[in-house]
């Protein structure tokens, strides 16, 4: 098995592995982290499907990659913005439960994405 | 043979650490293997010879990201967690983790079936670099070839900036974000954050400059930069600024504005939106990689700063 | 030579791999910290090694990179007591 | 020349090696945390020294041996930095800090 592939399964398993703990894990916080695991496998598949495209000239495809370098840098711009929205919200209702706030509205729980 | 027990090292590190983000019982110990976990990573895309997405992961995975979400586990382990919430019931949880294996196989499976030989880009790229004058094609990538993505890229940016600071109170708008005060000229960290600046500055404006060629780049060299004045600030050797400063605001959105600013004169004066003269590209992609090195250095730290908590000054 | 310093690699990536136990049992968040420190010079010196051996070029800009944060997420652990101290809550 | 300054390579990486053992088997074994934080920010700073003197002879040019050089002592800052930082830490709050 070449690394690549290697390491596109392992973005396979990281991915699932955010994915369920983006699902699970009730503290927001948590979530967050969860979710960034989710992406950085997700960035991962990108990585091999850059690293298969060598030609002589470029070991990886830039192409994959520099839509990898963006993705790294808007999936730091929304942690950054969820964490702030977390926190304004434990200081505001020392708490950091979405749902009592939530219920009677529409159910959200996007504040995480 | 060695080749492959270190890689498959590494993504059994990777996973186990992935693992504990996920699943740790506290929040802590989940953040410090999440920043761990970054580390790796930029070791796996080493090993992937993707060397720009390396620095920006070490710049960001590792630094910038791990002193956001520690702030983070701090200033939220003082309010009440959520004690109200429901269990998951067994049945529940064991459908959820069915349910993500089948993700993690789907997306196997395509990994496995990946065409070969690999539909690639790399050759018109490399072959279409020396209209660019750059050398680096992931460079030519980022800013001449989907020039538009970045440029939405650092607007994203400035976005999310705009959230964070509305998030303040009314009293603070213009304020400061960071506990105030408090300036301590002695001690370790004091030294460390003056002696580390020079060095960090230096190595920014490389990565920066040799961007163009070789791996590195805006992005890259911003990041280190930003880190620079993080850790002045975390040093208290010098307070955020506050958000109302005009300097801030122009440091802020100088990067997207410049940008779109040379996008609109390339269709002004012909040669297309977001392109650039032949003959004249290299200088005047430089030029707008400047000012977004500036942007990006001024952006992260007041993303990892947050809203102001400070009233402004009279 | 290459088997040699990736052979290094590997040894140095999984002896400090193994202090990360202490992430996750502590006791106390101090060793935590520790542990992901003793994790980010380790991490570097892999990274070194495995850039001369399969020589893949800029990596030691990727190095230095690393090197420059080595400290940060221990600088903004340290910060966090203060800042704890100072509003008169102190650590668990 | 060549295969002595492979064989320094070979010497000075090995003990490296065996500097960030005794840092991991320090962090794992001993008892009190500022034990702990003792050999884990030395042994680590001369481990990665170690390893870098074996790297320089295969350095790419001298800005690449510069280089190496400049990671080390930025670890080396680091390190020293951070044990400070964390020692002043447990000294004030006690180790559950």
């Amino acid at each position: 098995m070449s690394a690549a592939t290697l390491a596109g399964l392992t973005g396979a398993l990281l991915a699932g592995l955010g994915l369920y703990g983006l699902i699970i894990q009730p503290d927001p916080l948590r979530r967050i982290l969860a979710f960034n695991v989710l992406g950085s496998g997700i960035f991962l598949l990108f990585g091999i499907i850059a690293r298969r495209g060598a030609v002589a000239g470029a070991l990886a495809d830039p192409v994959p990659q520099a839509l990898v370098i963006t993705g790294i840098v808007v999936a730091f711009a929304a942690t950054a913005l969820a964490v702030a929205l977390l926190v304004r919200l434990s200081g505001e209702t020392s708490r950091v439960d979405l749902r009592a706030e939530l219920s009677g509205q529409t159910r959200g729980d996007g504040a995480d994405d | 043979m060695i080749v492959q027990t270190l890689d498959i090292g590494l993504a059994a590190l990777v996973l186990t650490l992935a693992g504990w983000t996920v699943l740790a019982q506290a929040t802590f110990p989940a953040v410090v293997s999440y920043v761990a976990y970054g580390l790796l990573l930029s070791l796996i895309w080493v090993r992937l010879f993707a060397v720009d997405v390396a620095l920006t992961e070490a710049a960001i995975g590792g630094g910038v990201t791990g002193v956001l979400l520690i702030g983070a586990s701090s200033k939220l382990r003082k309010a009440a967690l959520s004690a109200t919430e429901q269990e998951l019931t067994p049945p529940l949880r064991w459908a959820i983790a069915t349910l993500c294996v089948l993700a993690t196989l789907a997306l196997a499976t395509v990994v496995l079936s990946l065409p070969d030989p690999s539909p690639t880009l790399a050759p018109e790229a490399v072959q279409n670099i020396a209209a660019t004058g750059l050398g680096n094609p992931v460079t030519a990538v980022l800013i001449a070839y989907r020039a538009f993505d970045t440029m939405l890229e650092k607007c994203v940016l400035v976005l999310a900036v705009v959230g964070v600071w509305s998030l303040a109170s009314d009293q603070y708008w213009g304020g400061a974000p960071g506990a105030p005060g408090a300036v301590t000229w002695d001690g370790a960290l004091a030294f460390f954050a003056q002696l580390l600046p020079p060095l960090g500055i230096l190595i920014g404006i490389r990565i920066f400059w040799i961007g163009a060629d070789e791996p590195g780049g805006a992005f890259q060299g911003g990041a280190i930069l930003a880190a620079m004045w993080m850790i002045i600030m975390m040093a208290r050797l010098a307070e955020a600024p506050a958000i109302g400063e005009r300097w801030m605001r122009i440091a802020l959105a100088a990067g997207p504005i410049v940008f779109l600013g040379v996008g609109i004169l390339g269709f002004v004066a012909g040669w297309g939106f977001l392109a650039y003269p032949a003959g004249f590209a290299k200088p005047l992609i430089i030029f707008v990689e400047i000012f977004m090195t500036l942007s990006i250095a001024a952006t992260l730290p007041m993303l990892v700063a947050g809203p102001p908590i400070q009233a402004p000054r009279p | 030579m290459t088997d040699f310093l990736l052979a290094a690699a590997v040894f140095i990536l999984f002896t400090v791999a193994i202090g990360l136990v202490r992430i996750l049992y502590g006791p106390y968040d101090a060793d935590r910290a520790m542990a992901a420190q003793l994790f980010g010079s380790g991490g570097i010196a892999t990274l070194l090694l495995v850039a001369s051996a399969t020589r893949a070029p800029g990596v030691e800009d990727v190095a230095m990179g690393l090197a420059l944060l080595a400290a940060f997420a221990s600088v903004a652990f340290v910060n966090t007591i203060a800042t704890a101290e100072h509003d008169g809550v102190s650590g668990e | 020349m060549n295969f002595a300054l492979n064989l320094l390579s070979v010497a000075t990486i090995s003990v490296g090696s065996v500097f960030f053992l005794a840092g991991t088997l320090g962090l794992l074994r001993f008892p009190d945390a500022l034990s702990r934080l003792h050999t884990l920010t030395k042994a680590d700073n001369v481990g990665l020294g170690l390893v870098v003197i074996g790297l320089l002879p295969l350095a790419h040019g001298v800005l690449g041996g510069l280089k190496l050089v400049v990671v080390w002592v930025l670890v080396q800052l680091s390190g020293a930095t951070v044990a400070q930082l964390i020692a002043q830490s447990i000294r004030r709050n006690g180790p559950s800090a």
